[in-house]
């Protein structure tokens, strides 16, 4: 069976979809330009900015790099905090013409829940994408991701504190990401995000430097495509929540063949940073393939 | 008329052209743009219809012209992006999302503008509705002359063109008093140098334009922080790239 | 201090070397075609296709896709097995006008020993390149390298039974690399070889089916520099043996930014494959590159 | 002249024009190449000087002039590779390494040569190192057609052209004891269905061009299995393409 020609689905964790296109993390704050631009009409969900408890200024500058074949960055988690994004964010985000899901990032398992437990308060969000695979900060990030008894607590904890559906996004940066994805739909996970960016390095040889101020950078490209796919495939066969796929989304046929692999979902991250529109053009890229089937 | 936020589409190149060594000039049909944009603002362009590069490249409007639907950019060839962008020919399509970012905050009266290397590229806009006005412009060799407003004020490193040193020499005899608007726009360093040699008095009249690689150009990416002097960042894209000099820590500017 | 600038490396393992640049496993034969060809020249060491004790017929095809951006490969280990790898091959590999490394793999640490102990019979081979990284197989491959303790034991084995200099090469697709490396490290390596292909997969949305027969494969690509530069300059900073680095390398600047991010020499692969002379373009692109400094 | 190996070099394009609808014959001068190429050996071709895609592709030679040191393929227009090949202008450079592979085994007699689709390319150089020799081929529509050698006996499925059916329908009169040698080039399916129908009596005569993806084309990667029928794989690259019909194990091919 091939879930592709079969028709491609049109609600997600009981949310009415007008297709499989999802905004990545950090690719789109939290949504208000893009809907400023009239660009949310055929995207599925909105995955927010990591929100954190603190305020974050983020890793010091330079910290984009373009390779040419693919995007370094290490923001480092850049963002207002719990605080202000209960206050400022959130209600303004309340008229967002598709539904929010939160991304949030904290450095222990107790602050992630109490950091759930404080954004229940917040608003209409639809629900939360645990981010346990950032690879630009020094404590938390994918160092829980690649520790699948860490996922299992983090899920846990965030489970408690939450009835809102849950996604836990999982790292490519070691460990075993089907076991991790085990561990959170065994704690609770409603779908597992496949996957964050890859760790990337670019040095300049004649200084012998990196060229991003931290070193170490998230490393997106469409190349790594059929990294992603392997890692959605592996995965979707080991649980039964459902996948998002996120990484190497470029085209329409990158967004079917991350469906065919078992992907319920696919979020477009550095192609949409490119072109905002991105959204719009797969959806219609969409329709003209499988109008050839 | 009202702007009302940034366009991304394709426009037609009407012509891309040397202007001077390493230095191209490209004109594009963009009429929702050219009637939005602003002196100072910015618009991302795509370099390449296939994948790669994977992200655009920030250029500030060189000039604008709403009647006809056009606006102007003048870049330096500086890697690969620009590189491709300058192959560009006429009839080829470019995708390009602007206008992005503030611009300088225009004023009535008189303005200092001081550009270092290719940062006199957006002055031309600016000096379209400016009253009256100075234009300084440094540069290590001398290339990029040509691409300068009639009546600029010149320094070059290398004494090839107008007074011998560094855009700076040329302001020791500056009349700051007599400006009610300063811009500056070049690299960096050049502008930490500008704004050490300004006058306290004055310093809340300057104004700088910003640069900063750019991840996404439309805000959302946080890829291109600016050092705020009341700590923490800004963003180059959405809060700039046009700031006030005083709101910018140049102690963390490298 | 940037290694690069300051001169190349002439020698590695105390073998005098052209430069920088050896041939990876899997991509040049035993090196005989190349010798053929007068394309040598310029390499510094060849790694050997590698060696299974039992002949291996490899996996069904389609074993190579093009995706593009990079290449998806299912080779499977296909070799002549270490009899004949013993009796034919070598003989006829002992004229090759460069040193070559034997990689070998196997499926139980005990199999290392005795297959490195029967080619230690063999010939004049410079050293041994113990791979616990193929992504291609059911049975070791990357099963070992995921795992420091694993590592640690197979390079023991191998360890015993030759004094010849050893690297071992390390997967990038799960675990903890720099664990892996240290672990090498500490027992008895000469070398660590960073990396092996990523795991990929392409899948063709019409019908819903890999294009590769096996599922997923190793892919490379040079889009793929980065994740390499990350791993070698992580390795580089934990171990004090020399660093190998091995995926993404096209164009001389790659090199050298290899080499200022740790490595001690440069594999190529890929590039290989489309390119027989791509190791003397390299090294001329490399003078000329360090002219200008 | 002794063969001396492949040749790595960069060639110029002659020509590249279209043959046929989305079917293309591109000339390269390449004197080295064509003074040691064999009927039934094939290049590489690299189809960009960027680095993508990231291989080269396999071709016949479809005919050879060691005079002029020029070489010449046919091919369709199958994917991204073939549609940059495509596009090349006289005097663009393509890097192209050869020849490659073992060819046909030549030998004096008539030949019996079958095609399918495109598996026509390379016999017009097989027909000019031939004594005598019948040519069939069968398409889908016709396309190619116009790139067979004249007197060739066609078959089409759709009738347009020649007998309506498969190629296979062809061979039903066919005086097999007639042919020294028969040679078979096309997809895998149709070379299958063209053995399974030969007597077995003249099987001993039959070669065929094995098709496979190709990782490198000079015998490194193991990623151009061919099914033997003495268990196991060869290598199509080097041990082929060309392979005696009873060498190949047809159970095991796709
Ligand atoms: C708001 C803004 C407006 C700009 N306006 C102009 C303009 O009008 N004319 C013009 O010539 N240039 C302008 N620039 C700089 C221009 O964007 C860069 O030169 C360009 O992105 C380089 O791209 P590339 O692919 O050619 O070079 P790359 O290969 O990406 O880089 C070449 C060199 O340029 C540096 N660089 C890359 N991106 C930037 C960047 N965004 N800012 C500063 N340095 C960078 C790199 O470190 C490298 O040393 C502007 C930059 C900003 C942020
Ligand atoms: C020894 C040999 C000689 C050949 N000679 C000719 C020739 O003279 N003329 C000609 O038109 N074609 C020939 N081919 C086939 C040709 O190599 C492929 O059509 C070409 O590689 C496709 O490349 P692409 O990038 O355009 O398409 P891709 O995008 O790579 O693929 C397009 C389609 O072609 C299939 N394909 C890709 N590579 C191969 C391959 N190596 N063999 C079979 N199918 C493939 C893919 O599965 C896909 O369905 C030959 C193949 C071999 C192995
Ligand atoms: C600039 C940038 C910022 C990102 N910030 C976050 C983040 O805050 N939280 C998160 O979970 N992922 C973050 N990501 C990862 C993306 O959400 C996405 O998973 C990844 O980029 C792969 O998708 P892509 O190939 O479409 O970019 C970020 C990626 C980029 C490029
Ligand atoms: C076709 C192919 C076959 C390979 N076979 C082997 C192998 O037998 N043993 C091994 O250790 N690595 C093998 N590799 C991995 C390469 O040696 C190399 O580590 C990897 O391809 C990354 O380098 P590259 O990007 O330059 O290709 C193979 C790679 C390819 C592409
Ligand atoms: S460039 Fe993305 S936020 Fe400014
Ligand atoms: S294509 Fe590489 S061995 Fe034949």
């Amino acid at each position: 069976m091939n879930p592709v020609t079969e028709g491609l689905p049109d609600s997600f964790w009981g949310i009415p979809v007008p297709g499989p296109v999802a905004l990545a993390s950090g690719t789109c704050g939290f949504g208000l330009e893009l809907d400023a631009m009239g660009l949310l009409e055929d995207v599925a969900l909105v995955f927010s900015k990591a929100v954190t408890p603190e305020p974050r200024d983020g890793n010091a500058p330079p910290r984009i790099h373009d390779t040419g074949y693919g995007l370094l960055n290490s923001i480092g988690l850049a963002n207002p905090g719990l605080d202000r994004v209960l206050s400022e964010v959130l209600p303004a985000a309340a008229g967002l013409s598709r539904p929010l899901v939160l991304n949030v990032a904290c450095e222990s398992v107790s602050s992630f829940g109490s950091t759930v437990a404080a954004l229940e308060a917040g608003g209409s969000h639809a629900g939360y994408e645990v981010n346990v695979s950032c690879p630009n900060v020094e404590a938390g990030g994918m160092a829980f991701g690649v520790d699948p008894a860490a996922v299992a607590s983090v899920t846990r904890a965030v489970r408690l504190e939450t009835r809102r559906p849950i996604t836990v996004k999982l790292t490519p940066n070691g460990g075993d990401m089907v076991s991790a994805a085990k561990a959170a739909e065994d704690s609770g996970a409603d779908a597992v995000t496949v996957c964050n960016t890859f760790l990337g390095m670019k040095l300049d040889w004649r200084t012998g430097r990196p060229v991003l101020a931290r070193g170490v950078g998230g490393y997106s490209s469409p190349a790594l495509l059929p990294l992603v796919v392997a890692r959605v495939w592996q995965v979707g066969r080991a649980v039964r929540i459902p996948v998002i796929a996120s990484g190497g989304v470029w085209e329409p046929g990158d967004v079917l063949e991350l469906l065919a692999a078992g992907a319920s979902l696919v979020q477009v991250g550095t192609g949409l940073l490119r072109r905002p529109s991105l959204p719009s053009e797969l959806a219609a890229g969409i329709r003209e393939l499988l109008c050839g089937t | 008329m009202s702007s009302s936020g940034p366009v991304d589409s394709d426009a037609r190149v009407i012509a891309c052209i040397p202007a001077d060594e390493g230095i191209f000039r490209i004109a594009l049909e963009a009429p929702r743009i050219a009637s939005a944009c602003r002196p100072g603002q910015f618009a991302m362009l795509e370099p390449s219809p296939g994948a790669f590069p994977v992200s655009r490249r920030p250029l500030t409007f060189s000039s604008c012209d709403p009647e006809a639907g056009s606006v102007t950019f003048l870049f330096d060839v500086a890697g690969a992006g620009t590189s491709i962008l300058s192959r560009s020919v006429e009839g080829d399509s470019v995708r390009i999302l602007g206008p992005l970012g503030r611009g300088w905050e225009t004023a009535p009266g008189r303005w200092l503008m001081v550009a270092g290397g290719l940062g006199i590229a957006g002055f031309p806009f600016l000096l379209s509705t400016a009253d009256e006005a100075v234009v300084m412009a440094g540069t290590r060799t001398g290339r990029g002359t040509s691409c300068c407003p009639p009546g600029t004020v010149l320094a070059t490193e290398d004494g090839s063109v107008g007074m011998r040193g560094l855009v700076t020499g040329l302001l020791e005899d500056v009349e700051w008093d007599s400006f009610d608007s300063i811009a500056v726009c070049g690299p960096s360093a050049m502008m930490r140098a500008v704004v050490a040699r300004t006058p306290p008095r004055v310093l809340g009249r300057v104004q700088v334009s910003m640069e900063s690689r750019m991840g996404c150009g439309w805000g959302v990416c946080g890829g291109c922080p600016v050092p705020s002097s009341r700590g923490g960042f800004m963003s180059c894209c959405k809060d700039g790239p046009v700031f006030r000099a005083c709101d910018v820590d140049w102690e963390r500017i490298s």
